[in-house]
């Protein structure tokens, strides 16, 4: 890959300011460039929520369709996976409250998003060269981060509904069916985005790093969120060392 | 019953007045749908509340309570009116054509000889004309403007549609219709059965309520056939079985009476029992007193009752009261005049009207003992439960014994149900806890009594000392002992009376019948009218043969009906007078040219020849009665009363307050309220959910009707802003009760005399123990006044006023 | 014949219906029954039901059921609704017949309607929580329920319901442990009018109709059968005095059926949604096969590092050094 | 006899209709296990059946207990109830009160121990029936001896006890009440009724 490929791109060099950045977001120039994506709490704020929705997703499966009811194995039996399903749904709404608290800010649509998503056949294609450079997240992962967040509040809603422990005999049944319907959708709808959010991790390499190490290379940062790093090399914190290991 | 609960599957038109069988009856009711549905039969009902009756009635019409009586006579009015009269019928088995002694008269609502002092009559003008040959006069032409006929037809005549709806409040469209309907069954081939129960009866004039449907019975021609009959519908399980055995202050068993204190020996008691017949040829069965008598004294006192000692008929107490009944029980307690009282099994302080007075009653009597298998309120009468029993523990003085007894499952013995089937049951379970079977009790109080006596001597021990008693444990007499008993038995050999040298009983052998009993002492019988019931064969009431030949519903061979194992009273008259059956489809019993017989064992002597037998052999005349000469208290024939907390005045008498001859206490006139300060009128009755003080223990029926309610029409409810399910109050002169107000459409404020009339209705099975929520009843609202005959307190006409409130202090 | 004893009598307890009889089993498949029972019914004769609630009172007796002593709240039905130990209620309703403007009081006894085509079961996501005879009794099976509530939203008579106690769902079993020894339900046994009455489904419906003859010769021109077909009739049937008005009688639906939206949830959604999630997780391998990872390249690392400055003091750049990832 | 064949004659001879509740003819022969999947175990298997009538209303509806355990051992206890197929009246059927009597028997209510309330107490006390029973007689004793009117103002022999009265049931046997009738009547006591009018 030539220089002439990389600077001659006919995007233009966008306007970044301190907004673009978060919080934790560090960068650690040594021999490497070394990017703080993720703090040690939003990886740990992340993992509740994700090992919370796995856990939904197989419990609420096990009731989805007969031939999963064997998952409810897992969970200890029908009776055990109906009564942990619900709390698997509470934890997961307060543990995504939190990651919604941290990242809603840079999930906030951007021009640029709209151009990115026009050209969703570069992204899946690879050619990011031809797309615009994005900050911290691009149209991609807010559309995951928006869609989760939305799906989550119908899931919650329409799952305290149908909490047959608590909450049923407020509702008729009518209104139940409906929920049940919504809560059926909406379920089918998050593992989909879910899977989207856990193959784009695989595909787009380096990524999963910034969920388990909370770093990421210079590299993928120039590569797939350039503002970003734009927006850190101007603005953001930095430790210059001469000999940083990660 | 003169029928039974399964005759009625034989009946074309079922009138339910005076009773809502439906709740209180519902497997008895079942009869009432197997007639609907096998036979096309039709249903009335009548009463001032849309009840579950009437939810499956095919008329219903609503009237006031306590003005039966003009609707009745209106009924009668109209069938003569419109010749809907069964005149065979009437002609030959009532004493229509009677004629009536001068100087009887009827006017203002009185009759003749009216004593307003003592609230009675002299009743002696209340007769028959008996002619020279000393039989009673009789115009078979019914020209005799004297006869009965004609006097009820003057009688009633006031009783116009018009009139009714005027006092009932019974628009004169549903009254004109089912006229209509019940005026077809005149005719020889369609029978009416009328079902009642204490809708009737507790009134101050519940006996002439009753009268007036039997008078309109035999008019259609419907006593003693098939699907016919009078039917009360009775309440407790042996309520028959207790007033048959006699346990009243005035009777002995088999409907004999004590003796008052004019009767003072045996042949002056005897004297005056035993009519003899009114009309040639006829049986007039009461005869035969001298033989029940004496043998139930044998039964009593065994070898003590001698024709020397006239069979110790100074054993028995002489009355110097008409009866010492409930009512007059606690006027006396409260009067400081009773100290000791036994409850068997009975709750008298949810039981008994005014309540307050009830409470009162009971805190003076130095001992009170309560035998039951529950807890009842009477036992914690003296405990204070805020208001469901506001009382000072401490200023009662009463010693309370509550004892535990046996409950049917544990017991054995016979019940007597409402068509008179004596039927026995077995125990399943053993008593829990230290109960005992209620003999046990009576026998242990009785011998330890009689210790008493025999060691320190007393006042007249003699009765109590020589009792019989001849169990074999006699601390504990077993229910076969006593049931031989009560049918009777040979204390000597007997023998054909035409024929010396054949014995018919063995001494100590069972009677057969109350026929093989005798006036020499040498039977004994507890109960008369029971003999039959456990012969030298066994235990008759024990049989379970249910077959039913042709299905008449009959059923002789299951347990035993008294008297003599009949079914239907008075069957000779299913047939006419030459003994044919009027329906050849309901045949019962049919004269064959020597006996009767049929599905039925007749009422009269099987091989009286129809012609010469009347029907109604109890009576002297051998025909049933229109005209009831002086039988009843308050009249030859029925007028319409108020009762004595009324909204109107009485349209036809406006100058008579409730029934003139109603015993009143004096102390008592103080607590009537007028329709001033209680214009609303109330009236008491059970649910279905409940059988009145007893289920209110029982979980599952505590769950069915958990709370005390009252039910108001919604026009009350808006008059007064009282809200469906909220809490109201509602008080009479006597008390008051803060209830859960059921708004309903299926009562509703009807029209008399010109006047809008609110009716509150007011279930009563709560009280403060047992499963159920707490809750206070109509006793403590019902005035404390009786029928005139037998002093049924006035349970369901009275007046009271509603409110809207907060709910009771103490919840 | 007289007889002073009182012989005990055993009753027969010889089971005559079991799960090779299911037809139906919730969240499973049963094999085609050796067998067809023969199909039975419950019919309730509205217009002889006089509202004693004795079948009420036998249901919880024979279930050994205890509800809860209530309050009133101004009307007859106690307790207020079906609850998980009151598998059967009396609903009162007070009906002014605008024909005749005379009161009618509508009395239906409320419970399982034993659908022929069970909207529970199809629900059901617990396999052998619901099963279905071949007599037409729908049972539901304690031990395998699991308490989420489906039944409740798939039936269309809205009778299941969930206990706090145990978290399992109950309703009127047909008395399915009577008649598997050969007795009927215990509410019929009870009832003193007959207005319950079971036995085969050909003799109730021949029964309902003699009875809907009776009702139209006294005036009840529309009475007839309530057998709904919407959800292939049902093994419990009313007799209607108004049966061009289910409604009346307390909300029993006109034209019952399986809500469209459980259909939906139970049908398109379950088989679409799984479809979705596989083809989502297909499309994944289909789209790493054909474009594969996307890596972060040497010169993206030197461009980050040009990007932002090396470092003072950092080792020089050296193009031919792998960098560290 | 077999009593499932004569209760299903009968109801087929009697003419009660469908009111059938044994089922015969519906195709079941198999024996199966007594215990299977979903299906609660019959739970009147071993039972007794003893023919009783129900206490409350005068219908006297057949019933049929079932009970577990030995009479003449003391050991024999109610376990459900039902209406009796074979009575005329019933014909098995029972209103909701008969049908929940085991829930009577059973009450949590059921007296069990004899008690006493002494005068101005606040409750009651137990005691033994030797007491009861001597603390009852010894107080109508009392009360007769010093009421009891053996002759009227007419001198006419009268032997009545109007100061003690007796409110019999309505709901006890033929026999229980003879036997109270002939006790109280013995004693002379005339303010003798019974539930008859309410």
């Amino acid at each position: 890959m030539s220089d002439s490929t990389l600077h001659g791109h006919n995007r233009p060099i966008p306007e970044v300011s301190k907004a673009d950045i978060d919080r934790g977001d560090r960068l650690h120039v040594g021999r490497e460039v070394v990017v703080d994506r993720y703090t040690k709490w939003a990886r740990i704020n992340h993992w509740i929520t994700a090992v919370s929705l796995i856990l939904l997703a197989l419990s609420g499966l096990a009731l989805f369709h007969p031939s999963l009811f064997w998952l409810t194995a897992l969970f200890g039996g029908g009776q055990m996976t109906r009564m942990l399903h619900p709390w698997f749904g509470v934890v997961l709404f307060f543990s995504f409250f939190g990651l919604f608290i941290r990242f809603w800010r840079l999930n906030l649509p951007k021009r640029e998003d709209v151009q990115w998503a026009s050209q969703i056949g570069d992204v899946l294609s690879n050619q990011e060269e031809k797309l615009p450079e994005v900050g911290k997240y691009n149209a991609g992962q807010k559309a995951v981060f928006w869609s989760m967040s939305v799906l989550i509040m119908v899931l919650i809603a329409s799952g305290l509904g149908i909490w047959e422990e608590y909450f049923s005999q407020y509702l008729t049944v009518e209104q139940l069916r409906v929920a049940m319907l919504i809560h059926s959708i909406a379920a089918v709808v998050i593992i989909c985005v879910w899977i989207i959010h856990v193959y784009a991790a695989f595909w787009v390499e380096g990524t999963l790093r910034a969920m388990t190490r909370g770093n990421v290379s210079g590299g993928w940062a120039w590569r797939h969120h350039r503002k970003w790093l734009r927006a850190l090399a101007t603005y953001g914190k930095r430790d210059d060392q001469t000999d940083r290991k990660n | 019953m003169t029928n039974s609960w399964t005759d009625i599957r034989n009946t074309d038109l079922v009138v339910i007045m005076g009773g809502n069988a439906a709740e209180a009856h519902p497997c008895g009711f079942k009869w009432v749908t197997e007639a609907k549905a096998n036979r096309g039969a039709k249903l009335i009902v009548i009463d001032p509340r849309y009840t579950r009756s009437a939810s499956v009635a095919d008329y219903y019409a609503p009237i006031r309570q306590g003005t039966d009586i003009a609707f009745l006579l209106g009924l009668i009015k109209y069938c003569i009116d419109n010749d809907k009269v069964q005149w065979d019928y009437v002609r030959g088995f009532t004493n229509a054509a009677y004629v009536l002694k001068e100087g009887f008269a009827y006017s203002d609502g009185l009759f003749t000889g009216y004593d307003a002092e003592k609230r009675e009559y002299d009743r002696s003008t209340w007769d028959y004309e008996i002619g020279e040959d000393g039989y009673a006069v009789m115009d078979e032409t019914l020209q005799n403007p004297r006869c009965v006929w004609n006097m009820l037809k003057d009688h009633i005549a006031i009783y116009t549609p018009e009139m009714v709806e005027r006092i009932c409040g019974t628009p004169k469209d549903k009254f004109l219709h089912i006229a209509e309907m019940i005026s077809e069954c005149s005719t020889p081939t369609k029978t009416m059965t009328s079902m009642y129960a204490l809708g009737w009866t507790q009134h101050s004039k519940g006996s002439q309520n009753i009268r007036s449907m039997a008078m309109l019975q035999l008019i259609l021609g419907n006593i003693g056939v098939r699907g016919g009959g009078m039917n009360a519908l009775r309440g407790h399980s042996n309520i028959q079985g207790l007033t048959d055995i006699g346990l009243m202050s005035n009777l002995i068993p088999g409907y004999l009476n004590i003796p008052t204190e004019r009767e003072v020996d045996y042949p002056t008691y005897i004297s005056s029992r035993g009519f003899k017949p009114l009309r040639p040829n006829q049986v007039s069965y009461w005869q035969n007193y001298p033989k029940f008598f004496v043998s139930f004294m044998k039964a009593m006192w065994g070898s003590a009752a001698t024709p020397e000692n006239d069979f110790a008929y100074d054993y028995l107490p002489k009355l110097d009261l008409p009866a010492y009944d409930v009512l007059r029980a606690f006027e006396m307690m409260d009067q400081g005049q009773m100290f000791g009282y036994f409850c068997q099994g009975f709750n008298p302080l949810l039981s008994f009207p005014d309540r307050a007075k009830i409470t009162r009653a009971l805190s003076k009597l130095n001992y009170l003992v309560v035998m039951d298998p529950l807890e009842t309120e009477t036992s914690r009468f003296w405990e204070n439960h805020g208001e469901f029993n506001d009382v000072d523990s401490a200023s009662i003085q009463t010693e309370v014994y509550q004892l535990p007894t046996s409950c049917f499952a544990e017991d054995e013995g016979a019940l007597v149900n409402s068509g008179r089937w004596l039927q026995w049951h077995w125990p399943a379970q053993n008593m829990p806890g230290q109960a005992k079977h209620d003999t046990w009790i009576m026998a242990q109080i009785f011998l330890k009594l009689k210790q008493l006596y025999q060691e320190e001597g007393g006042v007249f021990p003699d009765a109590m000392v020589n009792l019989h008693w001849p169990y074999a444990d006699p601390g504990e007499p077993t229910a076969d002992e006593i049931a031989r008993e009560l049918n009777g038995y040979a204390v000597e050999t007997l023998r054909d009376p035409n024929d010396p040298t054949k014995v018919t009983v063995e001494a100590g052998q069972q009677v057969p019948g109350f026929a093989a009993l005798r006036d020499d002492g040498s039977t004994a019988a507890g109960c008369w009218i029971y003999s039959g019931c456990y012969t030298q064969a066994g235990n008759n009431m024990a049989r379970r043969d249910n077959s039913d030949p042709d299905a008449t519903g009959a059923y002789l061979n299951w347990a035993f009906a008294w008297p003599a194992n009949r079914r239907i009273l008075y069957n000779r008259a299913s047939a006419d007078l030459d003994g044919k059956a009027w329906d050849p489809e309901r045949k019962l019993i049919e004269w064959d040219g020597e006996k009767w017989a049929g599905y039925d064992v007749p009422d009269i002597p099987p091989t009286s020849n129809p012609r010469d037998v009347g029907p109604f052999i109890m009576n002297p005349e051998g025909q049933s009665r229109l005209f009831t000469r002086g039988m009843m208290r308050d009249g030859p024939f029925p007028v319409h009363y108020e009762p004595f907390e009324a909204p109107i005045a009485n349209v036809i008498a406006p100058a008579i307050r409730g029934n003139p001859v109603a015993r009143i206490f004096e102390s008592d006139r103080e607590s009537f309220g007028d329709a001033a300060e209680f214009p609303y009128a109330a009236t008491s009755y059970r649910l279905t959910e409940h059988f009145h003080y007893w289920t209110k223990h029982v979980w599952v029926n505590a769950v069915l009707q958990p709370e005390f309610f009252v039910e108001i029409s919604e026009e009350l409810a808006a008059e007064r802003g009282i809200e469906k399910g909220g809490w109201c109050r509602v008080w009479s002169k006597r008390g008051s009760v803060h209830a859960k107000a059921v708004v309903t459409k299926r009562i509703q404020p009807l029209i008399c005399d010109g006047k809008p009339v609110h009716i509150v209705g007011i279930p009563l099975h709560w009280g403060f123990t047992g499963a159920a929520k707490n809750g206070n009843g109509p006793n403590s609202l019902t005035p404390f006044v009786g029928d005139a005959n037998i002093e049924t307190p006035e349970f369901k006409a009275f007046l009271v006023n509603i409110e809207p409130s907060s709910g009771p202090a103490t919840a | 014949m007289t007889i002073n004893v009182n012989p005990p009598v055993a009753p027969d307890t010889t089971m005559q219906m079991g799960p090779q009889d299911y037809i139906r089993r919730s969240a499973s498949s049963v094999p085609q029954p050796a067998r067809q029972l023969e199909p039975v019914a419950k019919l309730i004769d509205v217009s002889k039901c006089i509202g004693c609630k004795a079948c009420q009172s036998a249901c919880l007796e024979w279930n050994d059921l205890r509800e809860e002593v209530g309050i009133n709240v101004g009307v007859y039905d106690n307790p207020h609704d079906l609850t998980p130990n009151t598998f059967t209620l009396m609903r009162f309703t007070e009906w002014v017949n605008p024909e005749t403007d005379n009161l009618e009081w509508l009395i239906r006894k409320d419970g399982c309607m034993h659908c022929a085509d069970p909207g529970c079961l199809k629900a059901c996501p617990a396999p052998g929580a619901i099963v279905q005879y071949s007599n037409g009794v729908v049972d539901f099976v304690k031990e395998n329920c699991i308490g989420c509530g489906y039944c409740v939203k798939g039936c269309p008579f809205d009778i299941p319901r969930i206990s706090k106690v145990d978290n399992r769902s109950y309703k009127c079993t047909l008395c399915s442990d009577r008649i598997a020894v050969g007795q009927g339900p215990a509410c019929a046994k009870a009832c003193p009018t007959k207005a319950i009455v079971f036995g085969t489904k050909e003799e109730m419906k021949a029964h309902a109709a003699e009875r809907i003859e009776d009702l139209k010769s006294r005036g009840y021109d529309n009475a007839g059968l309530y057998d709904p077909p919407g959800v292939g009739g049902t093994h419990v049937m009313y007799v209607l005095h108004h049966a061009d008005k289910p409604s009346i009688y307390a909300g029993l639906p006109d034209n019952p059926r399986i809500s469209p939206l459980v259909e939906a949830w139970k049908g398109v959604t379950k088989y679409a949604g799984l479809a979705v999630m596989g083809m989502a997780a297909a499309a994944s391998v289909f789209h790493i096969a054909i474009a594969g990872r996307n890596r972060v390249t040497v010169e993206d690392d030197e461009e980050a590092r040009r990007l932002t400055g090396t470092a003072p003091g950092a080792a020089p750049l050296d193009p031919d050094k792998e960098p560290l990832s | 006899m077999n009593m499932e064949i004569s209760r299903r004659n009968f109801l087929k001879g009697a003419g009660a209709g469908v009111a059938a509740t044994t089922l015969g003819a519906f195709g079941f022969s198999e024996a199966e296990a007594a215990f299977v999947e979903g299906l609660r175990a019959y739970k009147l298997a071993g039972t007794t059946e003893t023919r009783n009538t129900c206490p409350y209303c005068s219908v006297a509806c057949g019933v049929i207990i079932y009970s577990k355990g030995d009479l003449e051992q003391g050991t024999a206890q109610a376990m459900h109830l039902e209406g009796d197929v074979d009575h005329p009246t019933n014909r098995g059927t029972l209103c909701p009160k008969g049908a929940a009597l085991l829930d009577f028997i059973k009450a949590d209510t059921r007296l069990l121990n004899p008690k006493v309330r002494r005068p101005g107490s606040d409750q009651f006390e137990e005691i033994s029936w030797d007491e009861a029973i001597e603390g009852i007689a010894r107080h109508m004793k009392t009360d007769r001896d010093a009421n009891f009117i053996e002759r009227n103002m007419d001198g006419v022999s009268v032997n009545r006890w109007t100061t003690t009265g007796f409110l019999a049931a309505s709901a006890t046997t033929n026999e229980t009440a003879f036997l109270t009738y002939k006790t109280v009547r013995s004693t002379g006591m005339v303010a003798f009724d019974n539930q008859a009018r309410v």
